[in-house]
């Protein structure tokens, strides 16, 4: 597909009041189509140079009944003619397409703001389902904020009179009158979503055409009737010159990994068992089987893993992906890929837990699991990316430390990152890292766990290669031979073995960096998907002046280098984690300073508002 | 054998390559001490495996054995082929991992009736019902061996062990079921005091494609010595067990004299001589063997068949073919890059709505 | 119903205590909101449950429902008895624990095709096998819902699905052949769309004593819509579909003239007529099916039947009696005590060789 | 089992060699009973009033080839005038049955130690089979030792000359002459034995017999034959007054298991998967069937405790035990009893690792494991015996914790616990705990997540309770109602009181003791199996005036409430573990004390020389 750009898009237009930044969400039920409305204002607003970044919030349930509570589904998304990194604390604006969507999301809508409700939807029923007494429209509680009623649904469906289309179908297409009102309200081209709609549509062109009608017809709508005394344009941000696609969490990873194999010269294999939010990664890679990819949907995490240790075995990148739960299942299998030392990467989504805890929701609490998670001393390489688009680069840092060090790396990402989107520069191929793997092939001298002096690594020597059949377990093995053995002496030697090979990985990791002062009162150290909210925050703070810098882990076993040294630069070390203070744990004990831990579980992520309020306490007790 | 012995002969790498040179018995022992106890049945099966891999004409590369753990699952360590002793149970799914990243290979997997059917009977299940070409050799002794005695799920209800010193109330499963309920393509039977049989056994499975199972009775004389030898001893083994051959009626007995007739769905023993045994029963009426039937039904129905109401069959109960999950996967792939062709990176991370901010 | 059909009336605790006052359905609803998309079979199980439970004249608190992952599994949130969403595949392991603690109460296990086949598959043959009083109901949409459309072990091979965009191309498992090869002493099938079958077979089921399955084809509206609707519409499922009674010849179509027939141990459909159908078949030729055999060679040989060579059979395949675990652990217990003598502390901590020190 | 008392055993002896403390070991073929042997020689060393202390030490195979180095079989000893807590560093005396016995073990052996050598065994296969090039009986390489040669299978036949028994049983019976001449050596009665042997072969009085017969052959040849120039006297210790019997680790957590449910008043469900070095502990349960003990062995480590989480449901003391790779596998499931808070014990009888690892030898490395070896934020409670005696009280402590506290507590041992022995004091049944647990039967104000103000448990409300029917899963949970509930601050809320529960346990679990002085140079601070070598090597040290105190953790999740204090209170505390530092990481991110840790990863004890010299650096670098 041809790069469209702004000049083929951007159309004149009344001039129109300018905002620099503005967060909209869209809520309605989950057949309401929230989702693709709200990707559809993204692209759009992507491709006219705003700045933008996203947060899908999906209900839990499958479906639940329509005009419940926990059938609301929202896409809130923050666009801006300024560089941006959340999708922002509080919506501006708030499309609600139902009682349960506005009852749900009413509460983060900030004051005054604009409120959109399609009135048709708002009878005696739905209200009942949303638990509403009386009508919040009609009773005058929403006088806090600047409601707009529209009859969406009938207006939809007058747009639509004539049409073939079952009604049902034409229901349907309400999602793209709200889409058409803020289009007018924000002032942005129709043409990539309609553009998308033929696409997406080519099959079924009356169904291409009802989308399109009633697009036209919610913006002619606000642009005709005064409903919206002015509307607003957000313009162009400074955005790094280059290409530029959208990208979630999980279409980033997959990529980045089948991208990984490639640059390895050895084919994917990745084993798994579907769970949210993982799946997506399965649905992507399986799709791929023209790049030699092999997915295997195993019955289990175990055999998942299994099959990914036996593929690794046999020479190719084996991966196998999760979330928290299924981690703990492979718990013992990685032991086993420790034991042996197989490369493996280990993806795992994380998500709100204990046990089944909230599938849909966000958390970073499988850090010490990962560190911990398995019996007996048996470390791996941990990464960690700190935004959709880093999961591209991450997902090949993983493959590469494990293919070098032939040793099992976890991935961790979140339910936040997996799902939500960014505009992601695409990168050049020979920008990327050389990393071609190398099989042990000459007999000489071949012995199964012969060491690399540098890297500690043993040979990567595949069944099929004459002469170098050998056997591995998970029994201890003796160094160099690699033949079973219970020397307490070399037990001991091993286990340290295993560890010091982990802590080499720390001569082929970037140092980490500081954004900001290098030295300070207050350094903001974070890791995983909260890179954006405290990006954002320290540089509000660092616009007013306050000393204070940020750093962020994206390499977590074993850590940077020079991390112990920035520690030490700041007079008050805070580390915010969606946990209760796991990295906080792992950098007191290994440098001894007093960190802070800063820890929000609520499923969602930081506001940059609590951060920055967390912050100053420290910059103040310290002035 | 039966006529179809070799159904894929050739047609498949990992179960045709021929070895350069001719190999022997000896290629195949490695310089690893064997450490079973003295007596133990896993020591004739090590020597029959030993001495059918040359026969296999396959260089010892393309070979691979792969085991949980269990004293039959040491086994690995004592062939000079590719090995890897994993965990308890998950030998199947590590083996599937292996095949479908290389079906080159001509892979194993050793197994016990706990590994098997106790913490690895899902793994086993669905290897078997993908059809992806694992040969699994399965160590059945009735109980735990290397955890000092503890009864398995083949261990006969009533057996008093460490674990259950008033005996077991567990009802023992049958692995045969459990791989004809998984559709598996070749299921076989046989016994660590049987050479001949077990290597002519080894030989059939190692020869066919697809996923398949053969169970070996083996004695472990330690924690349960001589739980198979009132049907397995010589003076008694003739007229209670029963060797089945393709197309050949089932027929046992010192002379020949004794045979299996369906009754119904229920087989039941007949006498039976030309003239007749007892009420008229000749050969004629015997129920004869298919291993080929595309349903398993029949050698479903012989597979339950035990000591003592019944002579304890050995032999292949069942031999089809069907496409493999190796193949199958394999297949998509090619379509897939005939179709899209081969991958390309610039194509992939440009892919979707695109634009250029300059 | 077969002249069995309550086998352990009155016998056992769990299966027969009586509820002080007579219970309705409303009794077993609880106050949330039941979480399943529109259209969704569930529902159906969910009524025809509900439904039956009062019928069985046992108080809510003896009643407790356990379920693992899935759509399905939310099932007993919306049932006013004990209740545990467990994890994953392990809600077998889950409530054998309750059942084995406490015989008195009667314990249902609700899971789906992924949940009881994938990754619980080994729990499943294992609870079975023990014959522990479990009543187990298997919502087979042959999909995972709950995580959006992907296959599953039961799913068709060849289907097109969210993590097989080409295509499955694994085998399906085939439910009733697992039951069987555990040998299961209860194994039914039923489908959310036949509310009258389905309560009558909840009803055998929660009468038989010992470990039982119930698999129900279940719609999922939304990512399997219509996977059993070519044997079930209206319009076809008379000559599509078949139902078992006990005893009597297996006989279907719209006017019953049409039925199974064995040749050899390979069912075969014909038609028959009073004065014999083509080739003279009478009713009496056909197939009579009996539940209540100790061999599950028959059930296991109409339980492969599937659409289109057969009809899809529907209804109580099997239902025999075997000693429970529970009751066998129970009787351990007692004639320990009843050697023994009631444990005592002070001996216990005596035991074994002892010396004074003053 | 009527009490021996010694005075019924000690006979008047002619005057010996005093000596205080001596070491043992024989070693042999698996197949030629040194267990028996060892725990003979210790049960007789117990009766007559020694301290004593044993260190088993079993193959990882089956049964290896006879004669073969990883055939061997150890069992060392330590008996003692005084109170002893370890089985000895290096054995003063070693008794090897054949080549391969010797080879393994003389390295152990003190300089100039006693050598007893089975002669007969020594023949050119044997040593072959030991990888001995010339025979070291013959060669002088053992002039460093006090060499005794016997040919002690020939001895034997001898003895038994004319009996009955085919010649293999024969054979087996000169483990007792080597028993026999080690009583005679160290004057030690032969009563216990004899009545020993007629008790376990009651049935077959020949055998018997003959074991008899050699016992005393092996005795009276070393009292006829000047063999030894001198024999030996230990004294009786200063014991404790009172009854005492010889108990394992195993045999310890089984009784003590059993006696927790007996005074909860509520049955013992034992859900199970074998393994080393675990099993025993199932074997020992599976007896006590007539205690209404219910054991369950599940096909896997997922059923098992699946199973007992069911039990405890059903209002069982629901116990599930495991070595390390089977604690992986419960991970899941654990995370499922903390979201439904029932109680629940996890034995895990920690062993070498990683992976299988060295299933037969010790390590202490599951720690962190039982931490944080979960997804998400999953606190448990954790208790470590420290002894095999211990072992009984800290069983009763994980139960009452756990039914106290609504919540699944882990109860770690190791394999040197779980296999070695020592002299319980049998207590009496009125000094244990009260501990009744409640079930809740009122319907008024049921809710299943109420709060118990004090622990914060919820009530236990079993199925089969009128009134009561209620759903629990492992969905997050509304507190109080127990609803499943996605709400954001309830999650935080949950995440933070499910920690907060398990801090609570402090207020139940005693201060730990120091010791030793309260305050000084330096602090050993260790937890389970270490007790016995860090207290006796604390102990030289205070003798030879250091200011050096000890303190042993039997709690690790919560810690006990003085833990930060008496840390405070020393310059440095030295933490001393079979693995790389587990818990002087957390101790170290709690507490920020510099805490240094000395580790050992060899699946063995620490010897007390190589504590002692470690803890003497600091107290010299101190000065
Ligand atoms: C996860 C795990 N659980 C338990 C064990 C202990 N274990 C090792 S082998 C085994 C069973 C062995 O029985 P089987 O598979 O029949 O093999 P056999 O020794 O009889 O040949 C068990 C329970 C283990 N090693 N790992
Ligand atoms: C350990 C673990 N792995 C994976 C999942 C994700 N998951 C939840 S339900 C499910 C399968 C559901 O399919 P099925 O059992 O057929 O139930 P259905 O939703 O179709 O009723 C999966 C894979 C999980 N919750 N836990
Ligand atoms: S324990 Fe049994 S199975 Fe294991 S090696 Fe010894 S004899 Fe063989
Ligand atoms: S996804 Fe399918 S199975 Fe799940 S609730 Fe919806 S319709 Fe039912
Ligand atoms: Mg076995
Ligand atoms: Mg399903």
């Amino acid at each position: 597909m041809s790069a469209v750009t702004i000049e083929d898009l951007v159309k004149t237009k009344p001039l129109v009041e300018e905002l620099e930044t503005v967060t909209i969400r869209f809520a309605g039920d989950s057949g309401d189509g929230m989702q693709v409305t709200g990707s559809q204002f993204t692209s759009t607003s992507a491709i006219i140079g705003n700045d933008i970044s996203t947060l899908p919030d999906f209900p839990a349930e499958i479906r639940a009944p329509a005009g419940s509570l926990p059938g609301v589904s929202g896409y809130q998304l923050n666009f801006s003619s300024r560089e941006i990194r959340t999708p922002g604390d509080e919506p501006q604006v708030l499309v609600a397409m139902n009682p349960a969507a506005l009852k749900t999301n009413l509460p983060d809508l900030e004051q005054s703001g604009i409120l959109v409700v399609n009135t048709d939807e708002f009878n005696a029923n739905n209200l009942r389902k949303a638990g509403y007494q009386s009508n919040p429209i009609e009773d005058g509680s929403l006088s806090g904020y600047r409601l707009f009623k529209v009859p969406i649904t009938s207006n939809t469906l007058k747009a639509l009179e004539g049409s073939a289309l079952p009604f049902k179908q034409q229901d349907r297409c309400k999602n793209f009158y709200a889409l058409g009102l803020m289009y007018w309200l924000y002032d942005r081209p129709m043409e990539p979503t309609l553009k998308w709609v033929n696409e997406k549509f080519g099959a079924k062109p009356e169904v291409a055409a009802a989308n399109i009608q009633v697009l036209k017809a919610g913006f002619n709508y606000a642009d005709t009737t005064e409903l919206f005394t002015t509307h607003y344009r957000v313009g162009k941000a400074k955005i790094k010159p280059g290409k530029y696609r959208n990208i979630t969490g999980n279409e980033a990873t997959a990529i980045g990994f089948i991208t990984a194999s490639q640059l390895a010269g050895r084919p994917l294999f990745y084993g798994s068992y579907p769970i949210t939010p993982a799946s997506d990664i399965l649905h992507e890679l399986s799709k791929h089987k023209n790049f030699g990819v092999k997915t295997f949907q195993a019955e289990d995490e175990i055999a998942a893993i299994g099959s990914a240790i036996g593929a690794s075995f046999a020479g190719h990148i084996g991966l196998t992906g999760t979330s928290g739960p299924g981690v703990a299942l492979k718990s013992e299998a990685i032991g086993l890929a420790v034991m042996t030392e197989l490369p493996l990467v280990i993806i795992d989504v994380q998500r709100g837990g204990p046990s089944t805890g909230l599938p849909t929701k966000t958390e970073q609490a499988d850090l010490l699991q990962a560190m911990f998670g398995r019996n007996s001393e048996c470390p791996v390489g941990i990464v960690a990316p700190s935004t959709p688009g880093d999961c591209f680069i991450m997902a090949i840092e993983a493959v590469r430390l494990a293919t070098k060090y032939m040793s099992p790396v976890f991935y961790l990402s979140d339910g936040y990152i997996a799902n939500g989107s960014e505009p992601w520069e695409i990168p050049s191929i020979d920008s990327l890292p050389e990393m071609k793997v190398h099989f042990r092939t000459e007999v000489e001298g071949f012995f199964p766990y012969l060491r690399d002096e540098k890297t500690l690594a043993r040979p990567w020597a595949i069944p099929g290669t004459p002469g170098l059949e050998h056997r591995i377990g998970g029994i201890e093995k003796q160094n160099i031979t690699g033949n079973v053995n219970y020397d307490p002496e070399n037990h001991d030697f091993m286990v340290r073995l295993r560890a010091e090979k982990i802590e080499r990985m720390q001569q082929d990791i970037p140092d980490i960096e500081v954004f900001g002062e290098k030295t300070g009162k207050v350094l903001v150290l974070g890791w995983g998907s909260t890179h954006g909210a405290i990006t954002t925050a320290v540089e509000q703070l660092q616009e007013q002046g306050q000393s204070v810098s940020s750093a962020h882990l994206r390499y977590l076993n074993p850590f940077p280098k020079n991390l112990g040294d920035i520690l030490k630069s700041f007079e008050t070390v805070i580390i915010p984690e969606l946990n209760l203070g796991q990295l906080a744990m792992l950098v007191r004990a290994k440098f001894l300073v007093d960190a802070v831990s800063f820890s929000q579980v609520k499923g969602k992520p930081f506001k940059v508002s609590s951060l920055v309020h967390k912050i100053k306490e420290y910059l103040i007790s310290n002035e | 054998m039966s006529e179809n012995a070799h159904p894929t002969n050739g047609t498949n790498g990992a179960n045709g390559t021929a070895a350069t040179v001719k190999l022997t018995r000896k290629d195949f022992v490695t310089d690893q001490e064997v450490r079973w106890c003295p007596g133990c049945g896993d020591y004739s099966i090590l020597a029959q495996v030993q001495k059918v891999m040359p026969e296999l004409g396959l260089s010892k590369e393309k070979i691979v054995f792969i085991s949980g753990i269990g004293c039959s699952s040491r086994f690995p360590y004592y062939m000079n082929t590719y090995g890897f002793h994993t965990i308890h149970g998950r030998a199947p799914a590590i083996a599937t991992g292996v095949k479908a990243a290389n079906p080159d290979l001509q892979v194993w997997v050793i197994t016990g009736d706990g590994d098997a059917l106790s913490i690895g009977g899902n793994h086993f299940i669905h290897a078997l019902r993908r059809n992806i070409d694992l040969k699994i050799v399965l160590f059945n002794n009735r109980i735990y061996g290397l955890t000092k005695g503890q009864y398995s799920p083949t261990s006969e209800q009533g057996k008093k062990n460490k674990s259950a010193p008033m005996g077991t109330i567990d009802y023992p499963i049958n692995p045969l079921s459990m791989a004809f309920a998984a559709e598996a393509t070749f299921v076989g039977r046989s016994m660590d005091t049987e050479p001949k049989h077990l290597s002519a056994m080894v030989e059939r499975l190692a020869h066919h494609k697809g996923s398949g199972v053969l169970e070996v009775y083996q004695n472990c004389n330690i924690f349960n010595d001589g739980t198979f030898k009132n049907f397995s001893e010589r003076d008694v083994k003739d007229d209670r067990m029963l060797y089945l051959e393709h197309g050949k009626p089932l027929l046992f007995g010192k002379n020949k004299d004794k045979g299996i007739r369906l009754n119904g769905v229920t087989p039941e023993v007949v006498s039976i001589s030309e003239r007749g045994g007892e009420n008229g029963v000749t050969v004629d009426d015997l129920l004869v063997h298919n291993e080929n039937s595309p349903e398993p039904n029949l050698s479903y129905i012989i597979g339950r068949m035990q000591h003592p109401e019944y002579p304890v069959p050995m032999g292949v109960f069942r031999s089809v073919s069907k496409p493999t999950y190796e193949d199958m996967l394999g297949d998509q792939i090619s379509s897939a890059i005939a179709t899209k062709g081969a991958g390309s990176l610039e194509k992939l991370i440009n892919s979707g709505e695109t634009w250029m901010i300059n």
